[in-house]
């Protein structure tokens, strides 16, 4: 870093604290926030949900709110305090000097105003400049944001345009008055990792080109590695680290920070071979904060004075600062974790099991009702959506698969399928030998019962009507495999093997957090003890201390049941890390299957490779290829011939004639070796080439091993 | 009977001289001379005379029997004649009023008085029975009917004119009988006119005169001439009197929707003069609106219209005291009549039913479900306004008497007081509340009523059945003619709808049918009353009045017992 | 967009089908028998079993439906063997039913046993010549004879044999000899533009609905002139100042007004401005049958009471939009981007904030109409309402159905237009 | 030791309800507004000032010590009338048929669960199953709300003649569709949730999972719609007895004493504003009830 001041910060804060009031009283949801940003910077903010982040953000734009206020400290903006400023000051700065991007580019689009409207009121408002000039500087903006057919998107409606095309839109309408501070709220956490790929690689453009001082804030510490020069993190509304990302990352001395990097498998790491430490306890919420240092109940170093008082921001020489009274004292590579978060022992048993489930080129389409008068009146040819192509793979006993693929590839349609939510629609598929390609009513108890399903989201996993306990006892009682007066027993002891309490017994899931509700969701999974689990996404809404407990969990209870897995995820590091198989899909095909380790070494698919390159390492040592894909996902109604990746693989001129067979000819499968294939009409010698996406700095290893 | 002029006295009916003794007695009332006079066939001009002769009220004070008093006949000191109350007039101006109007085609056909409101202004009748209840001659000149009154001479009104131009003849009467006599035509006057057994019963003397001869002696035939659907028609009449309204009325009719409205526009050439020499009418149009009650209600308030048809007692109670209108009641044979099923326990033993007769505080009862408008009744089912109405003491409201019969029924029967009974009635205009009032009075009395009050046409789908109920009758100008509908054993089945006969009643019944002497006819109602109320099977509370509600300044409106609207000599004082 | 549309004609096709099947099903067997009161309580069963039959209630249900809403004169031509055909009745004005028998239109009556045909001339006179030969036989060996009578019925007769029937006169029921046996009560259906006659009128009920009609959509579509832009705007007011004593002044009195019953709003502005003040006409008196185009005032106090009962709900509505949308993130979004006020209320919110609404106020045509009937009621307004009200009260089902299926067409067609207007705001819909 | 945490969770709830109405002003001043109501209903069951049928008193008489509210045009007292009259709509319902049988729960009640039993069901199956029963489904309900709400009750009316049930089912249908829609939309939402793909793997049946998944989650807007529907079914009675065709007596109707009322208005206005009043205010407090509580069930879920 230069640490070159030649100019003053853009954005200073100083002592911040903000404080909603509420009945009866008032909660300070941010306390003690200091930190500034230069011109050209990208400051990330850090931390779980619940930190935070988003007030310190809302705060420097003086937008909390009717009851929310800034109770102490200075923001200082290019020199003008904020604190305080409002009406037409205020809206001024707002949207001119000062621009936000926030997460959902949906939701922040007006839908019924035209994209050109939206974004050229920001310059005849705060520009009084004329409609005509600003709708052209609007389209060269457009253009830079890498937005193709930028003036024909002027007049397009939000719904018009894709997820990723919209978020462009957003930043592209923040940077038109070419403001002297970016605020970015988790940008990209809506998008897809390719596309999320291309955005960041677009804010490091545009940082770089309008020399804009950049807030971004987001929960994921890969995209920070990325995006940011420094980086601060938040805990429980307090910043407790600061520093660069290089720093950060390589030398956290918070014991939260520190924390935060044991729970994030990284990229290339296996369950065999790393260990997930989660952090005890949860994040305090704002009203019951401990009095000393928020994070003292969750500390291994915990001592008598960080419960009573709260520590002082400790600046070292390297421009790191720490608030913790033991900072610097504490080196992480002594850490040993307690025991209570201690995850299992892994055993690998690499010997070969008879498969559990066999697919055999299973397909699902979806049929969709066209929108010209003959479809009405039902005399159109019939379309479908193709859902899941050819999926062909078997499944021994005791292992598990991820599916990786990004959002609308298929991978939840497969479950799906399976597990008989829907109708298989072509193609053959065995479970225990016996035939699943029918619907779940159709299928007997015996089958039901062996294939069970851990879900996404914490909130909508458990039934808010009824209590733990009931939710757990219903499959017992429905599937009668415990008899009716034991039931109450045997939820008590899967709750306590899911490290919960008979104490749940009686709760209502508004009393439980994500991961907990997570955890009641794996127990009502396994209460009738499956043979197959398909687990879509169980950890991907979870803070990253969370999920690695709730991995550990999984691991064990896999262990302990011999339970056999799928398991989806868009995280690559989660799904290497958990993973035996993994599967590749695409646009509803599964372009590459294989052991896990070896789907994340060349050979690779163009795809897998593409998607490796675009995931956010946690790493700022780590060296990761560019690949970018063009262009968005096609439609699944009217997927491309051939390969269905052909219109946007960057590995296409490898073959003759610009891979001309890609657009005509389904590829075939080529097997690498045992159990590894790869769906591409590039040859193996040429796939065998390709270098590995990730290289790590020689000094840049794990904290732990 | 020397008061009478030679020429009247000779085409007189028989019992002309007779009803002039009775009155100058003081047997009858003069309003009783007038009636049978004139219904007998005397001149009202003629009947007021005499009676303007007479003076006094009071029988047996001598009777100036002067021929000159006759020729000072117009007799203004007495207010029978009212048009020539009025000094003179102002002519002009619209009158307004609110009343449904529904299809309207042959008035023969008429059903509902109503339409017969519309056709009245256009077309008219051959005599006219006023407010008073008295008819006299109309477009007739006369009338005369012979001893046994089966003959009748009509002598029509000559140079009266129909709106298109021709002249009233016989022509235009015998059409119109014969359309009331068409079974085609489907009049009502074919059943009223019984006696007529065709048009072979009705001759035509000459252009002004004609002859009826009856199958059998009717006393009530002007009246039935003044049965609303009797409007005289011209003789080219097709069937729908919209299409044609050709009449010898004061009004012509310009506009006529079912449903929305009709308007009328005075005549230039009516055959009746105004007190200024003139023909009438004063008015120059009319224009009825059809709406329904509350809605009329609030346009009558709110002078928007000025006059409301046949108005419910609460708009009559609503309506007083209003500034700007004139209430002019009128006494009728209406009413709601308490009726019991002598054939079903308990109402079977006299004394109950005499019980439930005694609970009746009539007064308390008249006030609360029609404010008092009415005239408190006996338990029979013969009203003031009949003419041979025999005046008795309304009995008094009684609760110990009727505990005293009903404890001694229960006691025999081996019954606990309160007597459980079911009292039925339809959710009409007084109804409910005479039957909500009932229950309280007779709940001393040791009557536990339950009420069961449904909706009009729910009553009437089962009036004749429940065993104790309220039943509205209607106004019937001849006990004689009401009296066998509903008490003889002939009727069980019918319209009797308490199975009661009894064979001295009916005797009497009998009797009072065939006999036209009013004083004869008087003292065996006496006898009737009596017997109905000892054991009849009905109570009675009142007997309803009508209002005629018009704004004020419109003069000469007189409150018809129907509820007819006879315009043609209303005009306007601003 | 256009398959949306196209979407929504469909659909309300099949809804008034199902509106319709609903409609006579539920009027015409859920009612009881109808004859009790057109013949009134004295008439006897047999009288009654007479004149079901006359009315063509003998009929099966599907029969009578498919007879209510395309008609029954082609049913009728195949027992006639004629074309059957309506002609004018110069007296009446109204439409008269014959069989074309050979460019001759005819009708037959039957009198004393012998049948009689009438011939209609050009004038309209009718000339009546003895019928003979015109007999069939049928299996059984009788004489029968399927023919038009005087009173707009495909009959049969039997020779012989004329059935006792009870015809209906103004003045009751009268017993006729030489009755058909069989009667189809001749109709064009309402689809066919013919909804019968009227039970309780004995006219055709087209007639007299069609100036209501008129009445109601004047006094409905002056309400809603006046109701929409008030309740949108004191909405979108209120909307903006959440919270504030504007709002709560225009929540509280918007609540109370709707709140209030119609008939009772009603009552006391007739009672004020109308009886006490004498300001206005108090109640809608129709002295001419233009009267409220020669008199507007007559619509001032049926406006202001459907208002009061109506703003409310709507602007309560509005308000609630327009506070959802005050919170959402696009306008959030703007107020970021540094927009004024004004601004962000006319170009970012109201025309989100009306989306709601206007849909909501197109269903809403369906309770102005309730509204209607209450209204039309205390005013005397001679409306659809009124209408359906009186002929609900009779039981006149042909009336009714008529009306109500007028009711149900104006509503749907309400939403339609709604629909559109939501189409042509939401570009969501518009595009794609 | 079971039965003890239950109970006491049972109260809990209780108590965690009440304070959710307590904490919004709204839904405490609509509770107090419907719960005076509730009261006088209860109260009218064992007692009325006075017989609320006898013509006791002189008509028309203003607000005495005596009549609180005063008299109306039969002389009968107000107050007591207004009390009884709240009994059919809150209370009971009386079953055509001898011997006057009468069952709990008022007419507007019975209307909104019937409409409630017919619209759940309806737009649960629509919601959930989706596809033709959506459609066919929808199609019905669109036909129903077609028809303007008193046409409707007109017709029903016409078809089958007056009484409570009668009532109840004309409230039934005309509230059916709203119901429906309200639980379409909510099925639709819930059925996206993962605890309903827990229980499809389970391989629960369909009525399963609507009635035992699905409703219990959906309950707190359906309850709440509910409630402002007992307003708009007191305000629908009303106009029905306004109209002549509602609650047959001998019971009062509100909408049938401003009905009688409103023809003496001259002679006492007041006789026609309690009832009104009395409509209003419930209906008032209906909807302030029922808002507060949507307001404060939002919050709390958030």
């Amino acid at each position: 870093m230069n640490n070159l001041k030649k100019a003053p910060p853009v954005l200073i804060l100083e002592d911040v604290a903000v404080a909603y009031k509420i009945r009866g009283g008032e909660i300070e949801a941010v306390q003690n926030v200091s930190f500034e940003i230069n011109r050209g910077e990208t400051h990330g903010i850090v931390g779980e949900s619940g930190c935070g982040k988003s007030t310190v953000a809302w705060a420097v734009l003086n937008f909390l709110g009717a009851n929310g206020y800034v109770k102490r400290g200075s923001i200082k903006f290019q020199g003008q305090e904020l604190v305080g400023v409002t009406g037409e000051e205020l809206r001024r700065l707002r949207g001119d000097q000062i621009a936000m991007v926030y997460q959902d580019p949906m939701q922040a689009l007006n839908p019924s105003m035209r994209l050109g409207d939206q974004m050229s009121e920001v310059l005849t408002v705060h520009r009084d400049m004329d409609k005509k000039e600003a709708e052209k500087r609007c389209i060269e903006m457009l253009e830079r944001v890498y937005m193709p057919d930028a003036a024909n998107v002027m007049n397009r409606y939000p719904h018009q345009i894709s997820g990723g095309q919209q978020q462009r839109v957003v930043i592209a309408t923040a940077l038109l008055n070419n403001p002297a501070l970016l605020i970015m709220d988790e940008p990209t956490t809506a998008l897809d990792v390719t596309v999320e790929a291309v955005v960041l690689d677009l804010i490091a453009d545009l940082r770089r080109e309008f020399d804009t001082a950049i807030m971004y804030i987001t929960h994921n510490l890969g995209v920070v590695a990325r995006v940011s020069t420094r980086v601060g993190v938040m805990y429980a509304g307090e910043m407790v680290e600061r520093g660069t990302v290089e720093d950060i990352y390589k030398d956290p001395q918070h014991p939260y920070t520190q924390g935060l990097m044991r729970c994030v498998p990284k990229l290339g790491a296996d369950k065999a071979s790393s260990i997930l430490y989660p952090i005890r306890g949860r994040v305090p919420p704002p009203n019951n904060r401990p009095v000393g240092c928020v994070f003292s109940p969750r500390c291994d170093y915990v001592r008598e004075i960080c419960h009573n008082k709260r520590p002082e921001l400790l600046e070292f020489s390297s421009g790191v600062s720490v608030r913790c009274h033991f900072a610097g004292e504490i080196e992480a590579d002594k850490w040993s974790p307690s025991d209570d978060i201690l995850p299992p022992e892994i055993i690998t048993d690499t010997s070969p099991r008879e498969p559990i489930l066999k697919l055999d080129n299973l397909k699902k389409y979806y049929e969709v009702q066209g929108s010209s008068l003959k479809d009405i009146l039902g005399l159109g040819e019939q379309r479908y959506v193709k859902a899941v192509e050819n999926a062909d793979f078997d499944l021994p006993r005791g292992t598990t698969l991820g599916v990786v693929g990004e959002s609308g590839c298929g991978k939840s349609t497969l479950i799906k399928t399976i597990i008989g939510l829907e109708q298989t629609t072509e193609g053959h598929a065995e479970f225990m030998e016996i035939d699943i390609t029918d619907e779940i009513s159709t299928r007997g108890e015996d089958v039901i019962k062996e294939l069970q399903m851990v879900f996404q989201n914490p909130d909508s996993t458990m039934n808010p009507s009824y209590t733990v306990g009931q939710q757990i006892g219903r499959p017992m009682k429905r599937f009668s495999t415990v008899p009716k007066d034991e039931i109450r027993g045997e939820v008590i002891k899967l709750l306590e093997s899911m490290r919960l309490g008979e104490n749940y017994y009686d709760r209502l899931p508004r009393q439980l957090s994500g991961g907990e509700k997570q955890r009641v969701g794996i127990a009502r999974a396994l209460a009738s003890h499956p043979n197959l689990v398909l687990c879509d996404e169980p950890v991907s809404a979870l803070d990253v201390s969370v999920q690695a407990a709730l991995l550990n969990l999984l691991l064990e209870l896999q262990q302990e049941y011999d339970t056999t897995m799928m398991f989806i995820a868009h995280d690559l590091s989660v799904v290497r890390f958990f993973s035996d198989q993994v599967a590749v899909m695409y646009l509803g095909q599964i372009m590459e299957i294989g052991p896990a380790n070896a789907i994340y070494a060349p050979p690779y698919h163009p795809y897998s490779e593409a998607l490796l390159s675009a995931v956010p390492i946690p790493d700022p040592s780590a060296e990761q290829k560019h690949i970018r894909l063009e262009g968005t996902v096609p439609s699944a109604i009217n997927p491309p011939d051939g390969c269905r990746f052909h219109t946007r693989c960057p590995r296409r001129e490898l073959l003759p004639d610009g891979g001309a067979i890609c657009e005509t000819e389904m590829p075939p499968w080529r097997e690498t070796a045992e159990g590894h294939r790869i769906f591409c009409h590039i040859p193996l010698e040429t796939l065998n080439t390709f270098d590995p996406v990730i290289t790590q700095k020689p000094e840049g290893s794990n904290h732990v091993s | 009977m020397e008061i009478i002029k030679k020429k009247d006295r000779d085409v007189a009916h028989p019992y002309i001289p007779e009803l002039q003794n009775l009155f100058q007695k003081g047997k009858i009332t003069r309003r009783e001379f007038l009636r049978n006079a004139t219904l007998l066939g005397m001149s009202a001009a003629a009947a007021t005379t005499f009676l303007a002769g007479c003076k006094t009220e009071e029988p047996v004070e001598e009777a100036p029997a002067e021929e000159e008093v006759v020729e000072e006949a117009p007799a203004e000191e007495e207010e029978v004649v009212e048009e020539e109350a009025a000094p003179c007039v102002k002519r002009g101006g619209t009158w307004t009023a609110s009343m449904q109007l529904q299809l309207l085609d042959h008035p023969a056909r008429l059903s509902w008085v109503e339409g017969a409101n519309i056709v009245r202004q256009t077309n008219e009748y051959l005599t006219l029975t006023g407010s008073d209840n008295i008819t006299h001659p109309y477009l007739l000149e006369k009338w005369e009917a012979s001893e046994d009154v089966k003959t009748w001479d009509l002598y029509l009104r000559k140079g009266v004119l129909f709106n298109n131009g021709d002249e009233l003849t016989a022509d235009d009467v015998m059409f119109t009988i014969g359309e009331w006599l068409n079974p085609d035509v489907g009049s009502s006057m074919l059943g009223l006119m019984s006696y007529l057994s065709g048009m072979q019963d009705v001759e035509k003397v000459d252009d002004y005169h004609i002859k009826l001869h009856l199958q059998f002696g009717d006393i009530a035939v002007p009246e039935h001439l003044f049965h609303y659907p009797a409007v005289i028609l011209h003789r080219d009449f097709d069937g729908d009197i919209i299409k044609q309204p050709i009449g010898t009325g004061a009004f012509t009719l310009e506009e006529y929707a079912e449903g929305e409205r009709a308007v009328f526009q005075r005549r230039e050439d009516y055959w009746q003069m105004g007190c200024d020499g003139e023909p009438l009418p004063y008015l120059d149009k009319l224009v009825y609106v059809s709406t329904d009650k509350d809605a009329g209600l609030a346009a009558l308030q709110s002078g928007q219209v000025d006059a409301l048809y046949d108005p419910r007692p609460t708009d009559f109670q609503a309506l007083q005291g209003v500034d700007g209108l004139t209430i002019r009641p009128a006494s009728t044979a209406q009413c709601l009549l308490g009726r019991m099923r002598v054939d079903l326990e308990p109402w079977d033993d006299v004394r109950v039913r005499n019980a439930l007769k005694k609970c009746q505080d009539r007064a308390k009862i008249l006030q609360l479900a029609y404010f008092g408008e009415g005239d408190l009744s006996l338990d029979a089912h013969v009203a003031p306004v009949h003419p041979a109405y025999c005046e008795k003491d309304i009995p008094e409201y009684d609760p110990e008497g009727a505990k005293a019969l009903l404890e001694e029924y229960a006691a025999e029967k081996g019954l606990e007081l309160p007597l459980k009974v079911s009292l039925a009635t339809k959710n009409d205009q007084a109804e409910p509340a005479i039957a909500q009032t009932l229950k309280e009075l007779a709940e001393p009395a040791g009557f536990e009523i339950e009420l069961d009050i449904t909706e009009p046409s729910g009553y009437w789908d089962r009036w004749t059945e429940v065993d104790l109920g309220i039943t509205s009758w209607t106004h019937r100008p001849l006990a004689t003619m009401v009296l066998p509908l509903a008490y003889t054993e002939e009727s069980i089945g019918a319209w009797n709808e308490t199975r009661w006969f009894d064979e001295e009643f009916e005797g009497i019944l009998r009797e009072a049918q065939g006999t036209l002497d009013v004083e004869a006819r008087r003292s065996l109602m006496c006898k009737i009353e009596d017997i109905m109320q000892e054991r009849g099977p009905v109570f009675n509370s009142f007997w309803k009045s009508v209002w005629n509600v018009t704004a004020s300044k419109f003069q000469n409106v007189e409150a018809h017992p129907t509820a007819y609207d006879l315009l043609y000599e209303v005009w306007i004082d601003e | 967009m256009a398959r949306f549309i196209l979407r929504s004609i469909i659909s309300t096709i099949v809804t008034m089908l199902l509106v319709s099947i609903a409609l006579f099903v539920l009027i015409e067997v859920g009612s009881g028998d109808i004859t009790v009161k057109i013949l009134g309580v004295f008439a006897t069963p047999e009288q009654r079993a007479s004149y079901r039959a006359q009315l063509g209630l003998d009929a099966p249900v599907w029969q009578r439906y498919i007879d209510w809403l395309i008609g029954n004169d082609w049913r009728a031509k195949r027992k006639v063997g004629y074309p059957l055909v309506t002609a004018t009745n110069p007296q009446t004005g109204e439409k008269d039913w014959y069989a074309d028998v050979d460019g001759q239109l005819t009708r037959w009556k039957m009198e004393e046993g012998r049948l009689i045909t009438l011939k209609r001339q050009e004038d309209g006179s009718v000339t009546s010549h003895l019928s003979s030969g015109a007999w069939k036989i049928n299996e059984e060996g009788n004489e029968y004879f399927w023919g038009v009578d005087t009173k707009n019925n495909t009959v049969m007769w039997m020779r012989g044999e004329g059935a006792e029937v009870w015809a209906l006169t103004k003045a009751g029921l009268r017993k006729e000899g030489d009755g058909p046996q069989k009667y189809i009560p001749l109709r064009k259906g309402l689809l066919r533009g013919d909804p019968g006659i009227s039970l309780q009128y004995g006219r055709p009920v087209a007639v007299t609905l069609i100036p209501r009609i008129r009445n109601t959509l004047v006094l409905a579509g002056v309400a809603f002139a006046v109701i929409m832009p008030l309740a949108l705007f004191l909405g979108i007011l209120a909307g903006i100042n959440e919270g504030k004593p504007l709002d709560r002044f225009i929540s509280i009195t918007s609540l109370g007004a709707t709140a209030t019953p119609e008939f009772v709003t009603g009552i006391f502005l007739i009672l004020i401005f109308g009886i006490w003040l004498k300001w206005l006409p108090a109640v809608a008196l129709f002295t001419s049958a233009d009267a409220i185009f020669e008199n507007p005032k007559l619509l001032a106090l049926p406006v202001l009471t459907l208002t009061a009962v109506e703003l409310g709900y709507i602007a309560r509505m509005t308000r609630a939009s327009m506070v959802e949308v005050m919170e959402s993130d696009y306008i959030r979004t703007a107020i970021i981007k540094g927009m004024p006020k004004t601004r962000i209320i006319l170009k970012h919110a109201i025309r989100n904030a009306l989306m709601a609404p206007i849909t909501i106020i197109m269903l809403h045509v369906n309770w102005l109409v309730g509204g209607l009937v209450v209204v039309e009621v205390i005013f005397g307004y001679p409306g659809l309402g009124y209408y359906i009200y009186k002929s609900a009260i009779f039981g006149d089902f042909n009336a009714i159905e008529a009306a109500a299926m007028v009711t149900v067409a104006i509503a749907i067609i309400t939403r339609l237009l709604g629909d559109l207007a939501y189409t042509l705001l939401n570009p969501r819909i518009r595009y794609s | 030791m079971k039965a003890k945490t239950k109970k006491k969770s049972r109260l809990q709830k209780f108590w965690d309800s009440v304070s959710l109405i307590l904490a919004s002003r709204v839904a405490t001043v609509g509770s107090i507004m419907v719960l005076f109501w509730l009261v006088l209903a209860f109260i009218s069951l064992f007692w009325t000032p006075y017989d609320y049928n006898a013509s006791d008193f002189l008509q028309n008489l203003g607000p005495n010590p005596q009549n609180w509210l005063g008299t109306d045009h039969l002389g009968r007292d107000i107050f007591s009338r207004l009390m009884k009259g709240t009994q059919v709509v809150l209370l009971k319902t009386r079953l055509p048929g001898e011997g006057n049988i009468i069952i709990p729960g008022g007419v507007a009640i019975w209307g909104v669960i019937g409409s409630m039993a017919l619209g759940v069901t309806m737009g649960l199956n629509a919601g959930y199953r989706g596809g033709w029963w959506d459609q066919v489904i929808m199609q019905i309900l669109d036909a129903l709300i077609a028809f303007p709400r008193i046409v409707l009750y007109l017709v029903v009316i016409a078809a089958l003649g007056q009484g409570d049930l009668v009532v109840i089912l004309a409230i039934s249908i005309t509230g059916a569709p709203g119901v429906a829609r309200l639980a379409r939309s909510l099925a639709m939402d819930i059925k996206t949730r993962d605890y309903i793909r827990a229980a499809e793997t389970r391989g629960e049946s369909v009525w399963y999972i609507m009635f035992k998944e699905i409703l219990p989650n959906a309950s707190g807007p359906l309850l709440v719609d509910g409630m402002l529907r007992v307003g708009y079914a007191i305000f629908a009675i009303g106009t029905l007895g306004f109209l002549g065709i509602g609650l047959p007596p001998p019971d009062p109707d509100w909408g049938n004493m401003v009905n009688e009322a409103r023809r003496n208005i001259f002679s006492n206005q007041l006789a026609v504003i309690w009832p009104a009043l009395a409509i209003a205010t419930l209906v008032i407090g209906l909807n302030l009830f029922a808002d507060g509580l949507r307001e404060e069930m939002t919050r709390y879920q958030k």
